[in-house]
């Protein structure tokens, strides 16, 4: 548990000072995704956090308190130094130590973790080096690395230091697809021993990471919840994101690992999911992208469309020029599609109606 | 008149330096002659004569260095005065009445002397030293003229020195012992005539440096 | 309160000082940015060679040049081929001294900053349209100011309490080469004492205050820049 | 056009060096994008275009020679200066200068722009704040920006010096969404005046942005051409990527502002593409994710789906364990379909089958 | 070739250039530090202070430290309070007026570097579990460890140089106080030129090869870092 209550006064040089006010509570397991426009305050966030700004407040994490200004008059203030914190940092850009290698770089947060209490510390360099695909790298110098190279050492060097939470700031945003997609399932998976707070711009990296997520806006802490929740909600900034989809839960009914696909329940419909592996739980969450769902008056035969929900429009509202937006409920659970005006029209949809849902297995975001 | 203008450049050793500010300023007074002073030790003087300062004239603390310009023919020989005699006084302010020379035969704590390698106070003060058997026996602390000697007395780093008879009466101390000419060779202050010019400015201000007013004053700033 | 001579002194002192900084500070950048970038075996040789006069004991430092500037030697004798008088003993002869004096002080903090400055900003000036030169004097130059003004205010101070080195070259002629150091210098042999206190003070009193003035400033800009 | 031939060696302390040899001829007009794996040696190539790295070679840029060492015996080597190839770069980091507030600093770009011969630059700071969103900022000192911020002014500073190239390395990375929508056809239509050289590692910017580009593989030009034919050539290393689509050309036919949606024709068969403003030409291209097309054997009706193509099947591969990446003509061009291996063998798909492709208006990439 | 006072000169020179840099380099890196990063107002004053013994002729400082260092004022009456003899004239009293001329030569360097030290480094540090000191040592030294041999080698070099002072405070007694610069001006005042040429050479001499060894070392690491 993170409980922070903090404000950061920047003076801009304007008439008024810049202040930021960030409050709130995040559950600390998985990954915690930070998520607002440029300049809305994200880095600002993770650095008070981090206690590499000077903030008012208190920050509170799990038993331990970090920082808290707003003592009683008889009692000192109390700020915990970083480097007490037991934070794992990657931050916008790499920031390596230019005197070092790659290796020494990382020999440089092996040697404090393993003076800390957990000295079993689950990785490795030799084990991050292949994971992250940089093992011929390590006697590299730091300047001799391309962007995305450097990027994925400062992720190894975080990790080696066994913190309890993890805090990145659009760490995969200078990568490459590949990168990327080596990256999205190992962060995955690192969070499930590590809580990671997450800064990106990426709907997908959002959707893919987290079960939680914060919404910056303007400097203040719009909201704190689970992402299909906040997507939801028309009266936050992430409105503009409409279109992008949500997140359903699906219970497992079969799998086919030799086809790689799972046969699930939303609600009691039937919903194909494509997979990998198995999944750990009986019930798994997608996401289901508004721009993927097809509607239909009558259900789609003889197509590669494997999908078919009976839906309800409960809500439509007008995107753009030439999209709708369509909330639908499925049970108790809702999905938005995006269609053409001209196809709104052209089914004669009204709020209310029973139509059905087509979504390509291929589309959904397991 | 415009030639009398022209100032005469005077190079004196530091020890001697206030007291030829002072006759440089009674000869502007009778002659109408500016006369500039420039003072270090006689060892730098002498090398920046040998390179070609542009000195008139040179009061130098010795006589060695005045013969070895002759010696290197920068200056005529005839040109060479000697304007003063240095004596060396004991001098030991930490004590209430004025020392003997007994005191100073006695005395064993750290001396202050100038230099006896290059500064002429100082090979006086050697020989003093050597001729009461004291020479090897003592410990030195060495200045690089006699002035800075007389300082390491004044500010009471070291308790007492072997300095300059002018240094003692210009400061108005007391608790001091004058050194028997004997002890020592006197330490003849030699001068010379350095720019010969059809002025002769410089010959005259050698002229008033020897005029008895003038010697009188010398010896009354501790000089015999 | 001050006599005409110590006026002569410090008037003589603030125009050698003036004229020693104006001069490095023409060429001392050169030489710092070849210093911080040059990738040549000599750069070393060089580096110490500027570094010199931190270790040579300035009296020596000042009796070389003495022998130097006499007409025995090529320098002196060249000067004295269109000059009627010889180099040491002379104003000239005595910026020549103090610019070789002060040098590594103007070399040093430029050089620093050149080899900290992040080369991705030369770049960018390049791209920009900015050449070599430009690049220099319009981009390095009011991004380093603080080590350009910490460079010049060095090379200013230490030309003011130079001392060795004038000694030797420059006969203490006042009006001409008797400089405030020589003059104290002066005082404190001659027994002076009152003089000597009363001008270590002035020089005290404006030396801390130009320094406090330009740290002040300094310290201003950074947190300025730094948004402390 | 742009032409080069050029080596770079790396000494990486390793036992050999590591030695790119760049050799390929651009036309230039609009977008090229460099595309490849982190590392593969794209800042490398436009570091050396730039004359930032100094390299073995030849550079011809239109009548324009900027390098050549390998002039005959008696002729001198030839490098052009960076500054005098008037060229405007954004880097993989903003690079601002610290000294100076937002302003000055695109001033210092202005102040060079007009002492060239066109005066007549089209950009001016005002119109680019505006666009770029940063008109509040322009007092700002640089360190009171955030990571976005930043490197939007960055890009107004290169555009500023009004150059006849623009080189660009993922500029936009690090922003988040909304700028991203702003700035993508900002940067298409600055490309219509000034060629640019763009880095990206996303293919969505690749495909909108640019008709030319520039596969970059190993520290070597694997190839140069139009998207849609790199991607359609499986010898590259782009074949990863197979799955993400192709670019049709489609004329159009009817364009209906109100509704906003193009109507056009691939091959003779109608299209529908949601547009926000008229096309410029007749002829436009778009693209269509394998992963939104839908087989069916026979035409969908009563659906939100407007576009059913009539296309053959040509080939299918196994893409992953579960789906099947199927290759459609429609005329003289090809698609891609995305589908689950279930729904192949559902639809008894061979070889040489014709079937319908549909694609949702909205997935359609304009 | 050399007199047994030469080489004991050298030795003094050496021992005390050593013990000066070492006490140097103990104390110089906080106060740099704190120069580099405080926002305190009386920031610029101690900055001036420092600079102070560039500014002020050596042989005024010396004058001064003198008379700091004579019974009558605290210093020296503290001192012969467990000695006895005074701290004037003493290898101590010279350690203490080279500490005292020769820190600006160690500070500045290294408060240029820590200005120009981008303080992400330090953030990264701290979220890699380093304190406060172990930041210092760990890390921030050795990444500026061409800064911190600059640094000493200025020192060192200032410190074999220094001649103003000594001759001041020093009163010239060997095995004690006559270091190499004294005794080297004892030779041309002297005018036992030729001693005076060889003892000069054999300064030059060494500081010469130090020099360069040390600045073609730092060449080459940073050839190694910049990756020429
Ligand atoms: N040191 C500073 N001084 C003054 N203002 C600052 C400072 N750092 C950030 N700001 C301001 O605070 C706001 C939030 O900045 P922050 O870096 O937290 O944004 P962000 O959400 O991380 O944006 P991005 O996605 O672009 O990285 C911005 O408007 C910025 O101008
Ligand atoms: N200064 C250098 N010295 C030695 N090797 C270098 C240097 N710069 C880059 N390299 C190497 O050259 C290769 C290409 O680097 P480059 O920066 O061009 O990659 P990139 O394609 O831009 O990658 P990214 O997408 O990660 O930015 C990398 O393997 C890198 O290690
Ligand atoms: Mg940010
Ligand atoms: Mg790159």
């Amino acid at each position: 548990m993170l409980k922070f209550n903090i404000q950061k006064a920047f003076n801009n040089n304007a008439v008024n000072d810049n202040v930021l006010h960030f409050e709130g509570e995040i559950e600390l397991s998985g990954v915690c995704t930070i998520f607002g426009d440029s300049g809305a305050g994200k880095t600002t966030l993770l650095r008070c956090l981090a206690g590499l700004e000077t903030c008012e407040g208190q920050i509170q994490f799990n038993q331990q308190a970090w920082l808290n200004t707003n003592a009683l008059v008889n009692q000192n203030k109390f700020l915990l130094a970083t480097e007490k914190r037991r934070i794992g940092m990657v931050f916008q850009e790499p920031r390596l130590f230019p005197h070092l290698n790659v290796q020494q770089n990382l020999l440089l947060a092996v040697a404090k973790a393993t003076t800390q209490e957990h000295s079993d510390n689950i990785f490795t360099i030799d084990k991050l080096a292949q994971q992250l695909g940089f093992s011929e790298l390590l006697t590299y110098q730091t300047t001799q690395l391309s962007g995305g190279q450097k990027q994925r050492i400062a992720i190894a060097r975080a990790l080696l230091t066994n913190p309890t939470l993890l805090i990145m700031d659009e760490p995969l945003s200078s990568l490459d697809i590949s990168s990327k997609n080596l990256l999205l399932p190992f962060l995955k998976l690192v969070s499930l021993h590590i809580p990671i707070l997450y800064v990106t711009h990426s709907i997908h990296e959002l959707f893919y990471l987290s079960k939680n997520m914060l919404l910056v806006n303007e400097g203040k802490v719009e909201a704190i919840g689970e992402p299909q929740k906040l997507f939801l909600d028309s009266e936050l900034s992430l409105r503009k994101f409409a279109h992008q989809g949500l997140i359903v839960n699906v219970q497992v009914k079969t799998i086919d690992l030799t086809e790689g696909l799972i046969e699930g329940l939303v609600d009691g419909q039937t919903l194909f999911i494509n997979t990998v592996e198995e999944p750990k739980t009986k019930s798994i969450q997608v996401k289901i992208n508004s721009r993927d769902v097809i509607i239909a008056t009558k259900p789609i035969m003889d197509s590669s469309l494997l999908n078919c929900l009976s839906v309800q429009l409960v809500d439509f509202m007008k995107d753009d020029k030439n999209s709708m937006i369509l909330t639908l409920k499925i049970g108790s659970q809702f999905i938005y599609a995006r269609i053409t005006s001209r196809s709104f029209h052209k089914l004669q949809l009204e709020v209310g109606s029973c139509v059905y849902a087509h979504v390509k297995t291929m589309s959904i975001i397991n | 008149s415009t030639v009398k203008n022209k100032p005469l450049n005077i190079a004196v050793a530091s020890n001697f330096k206030l007291s030829a500010q002072h006759i440089a300023h009674e000869f502007t007074e009778i002659s109408g002659i500016k006369v500039n002073i420039s003072s270090a030790s006689t060892a730098t003087l002498y090398q920046q004569i040998l390179r070609g300062a542009p000195f008139d004239v040179f009061l130098s603390a010795d006589q060695k260095h005045i013969d070895l310009l002759i010696d290197a023919n920068k200056v005529n020989q005839e040109h060479e005065f000697i304007y003063a005699q240095g004596r060396l006084v004991f001098w030991k302010p930490d004590i209430t009445r004025v020392p003997t020379l007994q005191d100073f035969l006695l005395y064993d704590g750290r001396l202050a002397i100038a230099n006896p390698k290059f500064a002429p106070y100082g090979i006086a003060a050697e020989e003093t030293l050597k001729s009461i058997k004291k020479w090897q026996v003592q410990q030195y602390i060495k200045g690089n003229n006699i002035n800075q000697a007389y300082q390491f007395v004044e500010s009471k780093n070291v308790r007492a020195g072997l300095v300059a008879y002018a240094s003692v009466i210009q400061k108005q101390q007391k608790n001091y012992v004058i050194i028997p000419q004997e002890w020592h060779h006197p330490i003849k202050q030699a001068g010379i005539v350095l720019n010969n010019d059809e002025t002769k400015h410089a010959q005259l201000f050698r002229q008033f440096l020897l005029s008895e007013n003038m010697q009188k004053y010398i010896k009354s700033q501790g000089y015999n | 309160m001050l006599t005409a001579g110590d006026y002569q002194a410090i008037w003589l002192t603030l125009k050698l000082a003036s004229l020693t900084t104006l001069l490095l500070m023409i060429m001392a950048p050169p030489l710092a940015w070849w210093l911080a970038r040059s990738q040549t075996k000599i750069r070393p040789l060089v580096e110490s060679l500027v570094a010199l006069p931190l270790i040579l004991p300035p009296t020596v430092l000042g009796f070389y040049l003495l022998i130097a500037f006499s007409p025995e030697h090529f320098l002196g004798e060249w000067w004295l081929s269109f000059n009627d008088s010889s180099l040491a003993f002379s104003f000239t002869g005595l910026v020549i001294a103090s610019v070789i004096y002060s040098l590594p002080f103007v070399v040093q903090p430029l050089q620093s900053a050149f080899v900290h400055l992040d080369k991705s900003y030369l770049e960018v000036s390049a791209t920009l349209g900015y050449g070599k030169f430009e690049r220099l004097y319009k981009i390095i130059f009011p991004m380093l100011l603080p080590s350009f003004i910490i460079a010049g205010a060095l090379g200013f101070a230490h030309t003011i309490g130079e001392f060795g080195v004038v000694l030797m070259i420059g006969g203490n002629i006042p009006g001409e080469t008797q400089v405030l150091s020589i003059l104290l210098f002066d005082h404190v042999e001659s027994l002076e004492y009152a003089s000597a206190h009363k001008l270590s003070f002035i020089l005290l009193a404006f030396s801390m205050s130009v320094l406090v003035v330009i740290y002040g400033c300094l310290q201003k800009r950074q947190q300025r820049v730094l948004n402390a």
